[in-house]
């Protein structure tokens, strides 16, 4: 076993030469060159759609290259089929997982493998068995016979994660897996992967998260526009480099001075969803930005689709501008002046089959429709092109179906979706996940603008780091309890203080 | 062969065991669809034997033999004193005849006969011979437009899935093998409304030299294809030039006002109530009595004499259809008139 | 105590459909003497046997996420292939009266053919399956009128009538007996069958995969297309031995043979919990849709309801059946019972308090 | 910019596709058949193609959103059945007995039109609010408004509605038939409101994605309704017209309409996951499925192969149309989800 290491020791367990791949109306690749040696976990990073995603695509013969080369140990592809990627030892957790919701947590973890009887019938005991011990090893405590229906993004995300890491793959794909973890989480995640590392597997890493390229990546890669740009050691650079490398400028944390006034917006008292969520006491001022963490399930996430009627919000009182809040679907939201960017882009964020054009002004037609509800198309085209600059989302034409866009890019018109909504009240649930650093700061500064024009802003995200830079509060859930707040300027207000305030309701438990 | 006297008569001697058997009889009924002419049967049916002061209860197949084999099952199993059926198929019944007759139920079938099994008796008019009629017409007709019998004919058949169908163009085109120089242009229509109007209307409004239309069912047919013509402006009356000439099978209501009014000529008239008269038969085999091969006559009816005769399967009795012309549409023996 | 009854509810709504199936027996039953003799309720399942084979195959195809329209013409064709081969000459064959043993294969082949086809054009060629099988279901019936043509076949060996018409054991009663056909034991069978495959057998869960999310399925490695063109081979075999049933069961096959039963097959299908967004249901829930629709359909026509009502009877009844599934589906909202019934009746329900 | 132009007329030449075959196929017919081209014959083409027309402009709006409508050819049965038990004498001809109401039709006319809107309402709402399962509600309606229909009529044929009734369906402007006419100005109407109007978005948001919908602050179940809703008025509106051109009705009129307008919408390119397609796809499969019959009864094809030629060149069109998917991209950012049990399909 190690000597058979040594040998492999340096030698390129995967090598993509000259890969170009053209999309109607986008040149994705240009003349890749890109290799990963056995056992080293190797970085790939660039702006919103720069190319890695397709990329990963071509080396799993989802896609298949205009032009180029792939070869994996010493076999070697032209284009490969999915088959023959998976036959070659790659596994890949897609920066979208999909999931077959219809089907249990366990069956989804062991599709296409279900341990079978000597019969050869599926043996549910073990299935179920070993579901369970997959996740436990990634510290998971799901409940391997519930249906995949219903999980959060983050929860489906490791279930990927953990079907990919237990096949016996000798090179693993990971597209963006944290963007939507929270950091007890990656941590474990990371630890897993190391372990696996040291078994000699090897790792492609795909994130906007350049510090945890730094914690565990030994190489990095950088695209730019469909070109490399360079591959590093990551000891030889650090971020402002590689930043410099992805963006072409460098750019520093967004931070802005507090812009909020005494009048109070929004009032939350005794918000109570049983199971959830309890005794919620929440006061917002005009042109504040709120930062609202916790952990994975601490109650944050089902508090923002409660407020804005996604799902039951239980009992308790809110009141905007003073006068109660009595809206139960996003409809009657929308209309009491409330705001709700979702986590799940995928289910309640877009509709990808249509276009940027339609999905970013599908909740201000109203302000659009002339007579007997025809949309003016002349003002919609003035909306949407303005944000298509202003994030600078990466489509050939603004009639692209959204699902034909980048990840970043997808996420960016979520974005832009809710900053045409002018509401008296913004719940933003993680703003920014898949979204490169350069993009992050154009969103920060449209949520900077609007706080300025006197909406509060309330900011869902484990982003601390991010969330310090922008937010005059941030407040801290646990278990379905508000357990502490960080005033801006405050000396309490440091990452750690905020983490230990995080994870306390793990320790005092 | 003997003359039986019409079995009306007969009634007196049926009374005696109907009354051993104190429950009411029970007559099971199995139409194979309730649309155009087939509702009628029905009725005539019921009418027939709540004279009697039978009870008759109804299942539709909607032209499924596998539907009707299952509601014969039923009949079974609610143990009625006979079955009568309107085949949907009269090969595909016999399954359900023999099980009928191992139930010992007497079985009995209206306007088509079963093929390959016997049953307790036929009641039917000619189908083949209602084509005939209706060819005989038009050749007359085409014989007197141009001098001698040639010209080009629209036939609207009904479902060829079922013999009733077959037997009416079979009738038809067979009678016209003999006069090479009548076209017949022919279309399915599965008896529905719309392909009558769509098939006239591409027909007619593609070629101008079309001189008459055979309808598989004037009772579907009629009034649908008199509109089509309307829309192709070849609406004409009866002696008027371009007159299109109308023929088909049932002797419906519709049928025979259109004769009178001169838009149709001809319609084969089926005496479609009078196949209750099966009643009376049905009461003799309860009696215990076989019907009597020979000539039936009543006094004023249409479908009289009918001829019973005995064949491979089981006994038929043969009802009169009668060519309706503008000579007699008015009628009153005619069903459509009343 | 309280939450155990709940459960119990649970567990009940989760079968919802047998207790729908019981219902009927019971309502049916007390209403009509002939409705609840032993031959009655043994067939059942006799009289719908080949629906159930179309069901079985539908719910394949549905489960993958596609649909068949096809099969109600796949059953005639089959069954008028064997017939022509069959059948004596007067009787509407071709005269060549083959031995069943020969004619049964001829027909699998044809159904194989039938399913073959499908796949290819579903899968390889990417055309849309619903409208390849409408339009499937025309070229097959239209082939049935070509082929036989427009008449009927009938009266074949005793052999073939087996299956479809014959009867396994006859319990001799005071007077008459208690028949137990061939078909009802063998479509159990054979849903038992498909529910071991379903549930036990990998191409059974990658078939749900491959229904629940075709994405997810091929990540895992599952080829998709190749599961597809399976369940349409099966579905056309289902087609061929639908079609010995039914024309066994009448002993001779017409050309109308099957037409109809598009919507029935479906219905049943659906009723029986299989999804048509694909990746749900299961075949003994199936089993049971098949049950009920037969139960509504003997039943109507054995209470005399006149057969001008019977349309709009059938079509009320399944509607209530709808509505009672539709209170499973709100539970699956893991709403509590009762809401959901105020839910569900009328849309009642204090929207700002959920008990979870 | 210049090459995605030029991919932009690519993605033209592929949404419109069908266009193309229907030319190919309307020349071929041209060639090979006499009197194909003759103006009565290309009348009776449109002719055919506007009761299915309509029908399929309301089955489109429903597969919009994802859903499907089986009712509609119930309704055809009962609005006509209905409208002819309104306006006849009572029981001169045969069996078919009519109300004796003797009803004006400018009466009766408005009064099937709602009694189709308020069945589209009905099947909208159970299907909706009460979360029913769609495809077996309008089943299910299907049987009871032909059942209902059969009641009504005894199962018999009624004839001779009056001409006031028969207007849209027969009577001519300028030897043009009103139904074509009226056809064709609903096509280019709802065609332009489904690509112009919030309706049109909203139809295809909840179709494409139900839950992103309502939280973009559309309502899918007002949407899903009033989609039914439509669809129920177009169908009795359809009965009208047809009614008026057979001056005829039965209870059976209209089978197999569903399969065929479901089929000429797919054909058209609606997609039925929901989201994806226009009237206009749906008015071109129409056509076709229109242009094939006719064609088919100027032919002197046997009877018997009618059926089976007429599928065999459905499937040959749909072949070639489907053949488009080669040009297409495939997807790798979306996880195919499946849609929530908002239209109670589970
Ligand atoms: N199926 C497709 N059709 C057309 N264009 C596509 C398609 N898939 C990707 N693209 C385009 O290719 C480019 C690269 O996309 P890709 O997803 O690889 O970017 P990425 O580096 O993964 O970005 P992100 O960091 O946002 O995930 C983008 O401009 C995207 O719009
Ligand atoms: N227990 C639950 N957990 C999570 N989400 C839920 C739960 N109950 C309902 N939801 C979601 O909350 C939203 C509103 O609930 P509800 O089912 O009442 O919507 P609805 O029935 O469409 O509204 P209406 O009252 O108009 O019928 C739906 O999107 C539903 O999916
Ligand atoms: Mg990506
Ligand atoms: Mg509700």
């Amino acid at each position: 076993m190690n000597t058979k290491q040594e040998i492999m020791e340096k030698t390129p367990i995967l090598k993509m030469e000259n890969v170009s791949k053209a999309f109607p109306g986008v040149q994705a690749l240009t003349d890749v060159n890109f290799s990963v040696e056995q056992g080293e976990i190797h970085g790939l990073v660039g702006k919103n759609g720069a190319g890695k995603s397709t990329l990963m695509a071509i080396l799993m013969g989802i896609l298949e290259p205009n032009e180029g080369a792939i070869t994996v140990g010493d076999e070697r592809f032209v284009a490969m089929s999915p088959k023959e990627a998976i036959a070659a030892g790659i596994a890949y957790v897609p920066q979208h997982v999909a999931m077959m919701d219809s089907l249990t947590v366990a069956e989804n973890i062991l599709a296409g493998e279900l341990p079978r009887n000597k019969m050869g019938l599926v043996d549910w005991k073990r299935v179920n068995q070993e579901a369970k011990e997959r996740l436990e090893k990634l510290g998971l405590g799901l409940d391997v016979n519930k249906k995949v229906e219903g999980l959060g993004v983050a929860e489906q995300t490791m279930l990927a994660i953990a079907k990919a890491l237990f096949g016996n793959a000798k090179l693993i794909i990971l597209d963006e897996p944290t963007a939507s973890l929270s950091r007890a989480d990656i941590n474990r995640l990371f630890s897993f992967i190391r372990s696996l590392k040291d078994k000699g597997g090897s790792f492609i890493y795909i994130s906007h998260h350049l510090e945890e390229v730094f914690e565990i990546c030994d190489r990095v890669t950088v695209i730019r526009d469909g070109r490399v740009v360079g591959t590093e050691r990551v000891k030889d650079i650090d971020v402002p480099k590689l930043i410099v490398m992805m963006v072409g400028e460098d750019v520093e944390d967004y931070t802005r001075e507090s812009t909020c006034v005494e009048e109070v917006i929004l009032n939350l008292s005794g918000l109570e969803r049983r199971g959830y969520y309890e005794d919620i006491n929440l006061e917002l001022r005009k042109g504040e930005i709120l930062g609202l963490t916790g952990l994975q399930g601490c109650g944050a996430e089902q508090l923002g689709k409660g407020l804005f009627g996604l799902e039951p919000r239980g009992i308790g009182t809110i009141t905007i501008h003073g006068e109660e809040f009595k809206a139960v679907k996003p409809i009657e939201s929308f209309n009491q002046g409330l705001a709700y960017l979702p986590q799940d882009r995928y289910r309640f964020g877009l509709v990808g089959l249509r276009s940027v054009r339609e999905n970013v002004t599908y909740p201000v037609l109203d302000k659009l429709v002339r007579l007997i509800n025809l949309v003016n198309r002349k003002e919609e085209k003035k909306i949407v092109d303005q944000y298509i600059t202003e994030l600078d989302i990466k489509t050939p034409s603004t009639e692209q179906p959204v699902r034909l866009l980048s990840g970043g890019n997808q996420q960016k018109v979520v974005f832009a979706k809710m900053a045409t909504t002018k509401p008296d009240v913004l719940v933003l649930h993680e703003p920014t996940q898949g979204v490169d650093v350069r993009a992050k700061m154009d969103i920060f500064r449209i949520i900077d603008d609007m706080a300025k024009q006197g909406v509060a802003v309330i900011i869902i995200s484990t982003e601390i780091r991010e969330l310090m830079g922008v937010c005059d509060r941030i407040v801290v859930m646990n278990d379905g309890r508000l357990t502490k707040e960080f005033r801006k300027g405050s000396k309490e207000m440091t990452p750690e203080k905020i983490l230990a305030a995080i994870e306390g309701g793990k320790n005092n438990e | 062969a003997p003359k039986a006297e019409a079995p009306a008569a007969e009634a007196p001697a049926a009374e005696a065991p109907a009354a051993e058997a104190p429950a009411k009889v029970v007559i099971g009924y199995g139409a194979p669809e309730l649309s155009g002419a087939q509702g009628q049967i029905m009725q005539g049916l019921i009418d027939h034997a709540e004279a009697k002061g039978w009870e008759v209860t109804t299942t539709n197949a909607d032209f499924d033999s596998e539907a009707q084999a299952n509601q014969i099952d039923d009949f079974i199993a609610m143990g009625v004193n006979a079955i009568v059926t309107v085949p949907v198929d009269s090969q595909a019944i016999c399954a359900s005849v023999t099980k009928a007759h191992e139930a010992g139920i007497p079985f009995y079938t209206i306007d088509r006969g079963t093929i390959g099994c016997a049953v307790d008796m036929t009641i039917q008019s000619d189908n083949y011979m209602a084509g005939k009629q209706a060819a005989e017409a038009l050749v007359a007709f085409l014989t007197e437009k141009y001098g001698e019998p040639k010209g080009v004919v629209l036939e609207l058949q009904g479902d060829l899935g079922q013999n009733v169908a077959q037997l009416r163009g079979g009738g038809f085109n067979d009678f016209l093998k003999d006069y090479p120089n009548i076209e017949v242009i022919s279309k399915p229509t599965e008896w529905a409304a719309d392909k009558f109007s769509s098939a006239t209307l591409d027909v007619l409004g593609s070629r101008d030299d079309v001189d008459g239309i055979y309808m598989h069912s004037d009772s579907v047919g009629t009034t649908v294809v008199l509109a089509a013509l309307e829309q192709l402006g070849k609406k004409f009356q009866r002696g008027e030039a371009g007159h299109v000439f109308l023929c088909g099978v049932d002797g419906s209501p519709d049928a025979l006002q259109a004769i009178r009014d001169g838009w149709s000529d001809q319609a084969s008239s089926q005496p479609i109530p009078d196949f209750g008269i099966i009643a009376d038969w049905i009461e003799k085999k309860l009696a215990g009595e076989d019907p009597t091969v020979g000539e039936v006559v009543q006094e004023g009816a249409l479908w009289s004499p009918a001829t019973i005769v005995e064949t491979e399967s089981g006994f038929v009795c043969n009802l009169a259809t009668t060519s309706v012309t503008p000579e007699n549409a008015d009628s009153d023996a005619l069903w459509g008139n009343n | 105590m309280k939450e155990k009854t709940s459960k119990l509810l649970g567990i009940l709504f989760d079968n919802l459909i047998w207790l729908l199936v019981a219902a009927g027996l019971v309502i049916f039953s007390s209403l009509s003497k002939s409705f609840r003799a032993p031959n009655n309720l043994i067939s059942l399942l006799y009289r719908t046997s080949a629906l159930g084979l179309l069901v079985l195959g539908q719910s394949f195809t549905m489960i993958t996420g596609n649909f068949d329209l096809s099969s109600e013409s796949g059953l005639g064709l089959t069954a008028m292939v064997a017939a022509l081969l069959m059948a004596t000459v007067e009787n509407g064959g071709l005269g060549l009266e083959l031995s069943p043993f020969l004619a049964i294969p001829v027909m699998f082949g044809v159904g194989a053919l039938i399913g073959l086809v499908n796949g290819f054009l579903i899968t390889r060629l990417r055309m849309n399956n619903l409208i390849v099988t409408i339009a499937m279901q025309m070229i097959l019936r239209g082939l049935v009128y070509i082929i036989s043509p427009g008449a009927t076949a009938s009266f074949f060996p005793k052999a073939f009538n087996w299956l479809g018409g014959g009867s396994l054991y006859k319990i001799p009663l005071e007077r008459g007996f208690v028949n137990i056909p061939v078909a009802t034991v063998f479509v159990i069978l054979i849903f038992v069958i498909a529910h071991i495959i379903t549930r036990y057998t990998q191409f059974g869960r990658n078939m749900y995969a491959t229904g629940s999310n075709v994405v997810a399925a091929k990540d895992a490695g599952i080829d998709t297309d190749k599961i597809i063109r399976w369940v349409y081979l099966i579905d056309g075999l289902c087609m061929a031995l639908a079609g010995l049933l039914a024309a066994g069961r009448i002993d001779s096959a017409t050309p109308r043979t099957g037409s109809g039963m598009t919507f029935p097959v479906q219905a049943a299908s659906v009723i029986g919990g299989i999804s048509m967004a694909g990746g749900r249901g299961n075949m003994i829930g199936a089993l049971g849709g098949l049950m009920l629709w037969s139960i509504l359909d003997n039943g109507l026509s054995i209470m005399k309801v006149s057969p001008f009502w019977i349309e709009t009877s059938r079509g009320l009844i399944l509607l209530f059946a709808v509505f009672l599934d539709a209170i499973k589906v709100r539970r699956m909202h893991n709403r509590s019972l009762i809401e959901s019934l105020l839910h569900t009746t009328i849309g009642l329900k204090d929207k700002t308090v959920v008990k979870d | 910019m210049n090459k995605a132009q030029k991919k932009d007329w690519v993605k033209l030449i592929l949404d419109n596709f069908i266009w193309i075959i229907l030319a190919v196929l309307f020349t071929y017919f041209a060639v090979n058949i006499p009197n194909f081209t003759l103006k009565s014959n290309l009348i009776n083409i449109l002719l055919h193609a506007s009761v299915l027309g309509i029908l399929a402009i309301g089955q489109t709006i429903v597969l919009l959103t994802g859903n499907f409508d089986l009712s509609a050819e119930g309704m055809v049965s009962l609005s006509t059945i209905f409208a002819m038990w309104l306006m006849l004498e009572p029981g001169i001809r045969g069996e078919a007995q009519g109300s004796g109401l003797m009803m004006n039709p400018f009466l009766v006319i408005p009064i099937i039109l709602l009694l189709g809107t308020i069945v589209g309402f009905l099947v909208g709402t159970m299907i909706t609010q009460l979360k029913m399962n769609g495809f077996i509600v309008t089943l299910a309606m299907q049987l009871s408004l032909r059942g209902a229909a059969m009641i009504l009529s005894n199962g018999q044929i009624m004839t001779g509605s009056p001409k006031a009734f028969n207007w849209l369906g027969s009577a001519k402007v300028a030897g043009f038939p009103v139904s074509i006419i009226v056809t064709i100005l609903m096509f280019l109407f709802v065609n332009y409101l489904l690509n112009n109007s919030k309706f049109g978005r909203e139809l295809r948001a909840v179709g494409a994605n139900p839950d992103a919908a309502a939280a973009s602050g559309f309502n899918p179940k007002r949407t899903i309704t009033l989609a039914y809703t439509i669809g129920g008025f177009l169908a009795a509106f359809a009965g009208w017209m047809l009614l008026g051109r057979l001056e005829t009705s039965i209870s059976t009129l209209g089978e197999g309409y569903t399969l065929e307008t479901v089929a000429a919408s797919v054909i058209g390119g609606v997609s039925l996951k929901g989201g994806v397609g226009s009237v206009g796809g749906a008015f071109a499969g129409v056509m076709l499925l229109s242009l094939i019959d006719n064609a088919l009864n100027l032919m002197s094809v046997d009877s018997f192969w009618v059926e089976a030629v007429r599928g065999f060149i459905i499937l040959i069109a749909l072949l070639i149309e489907a053949q488009k998917f080669r040009y297409k991209p495939k997807v790798i950012h979306e996880p195919a989800i499946e849609k929530p049990a908002v239209s109670g399909t589970k």
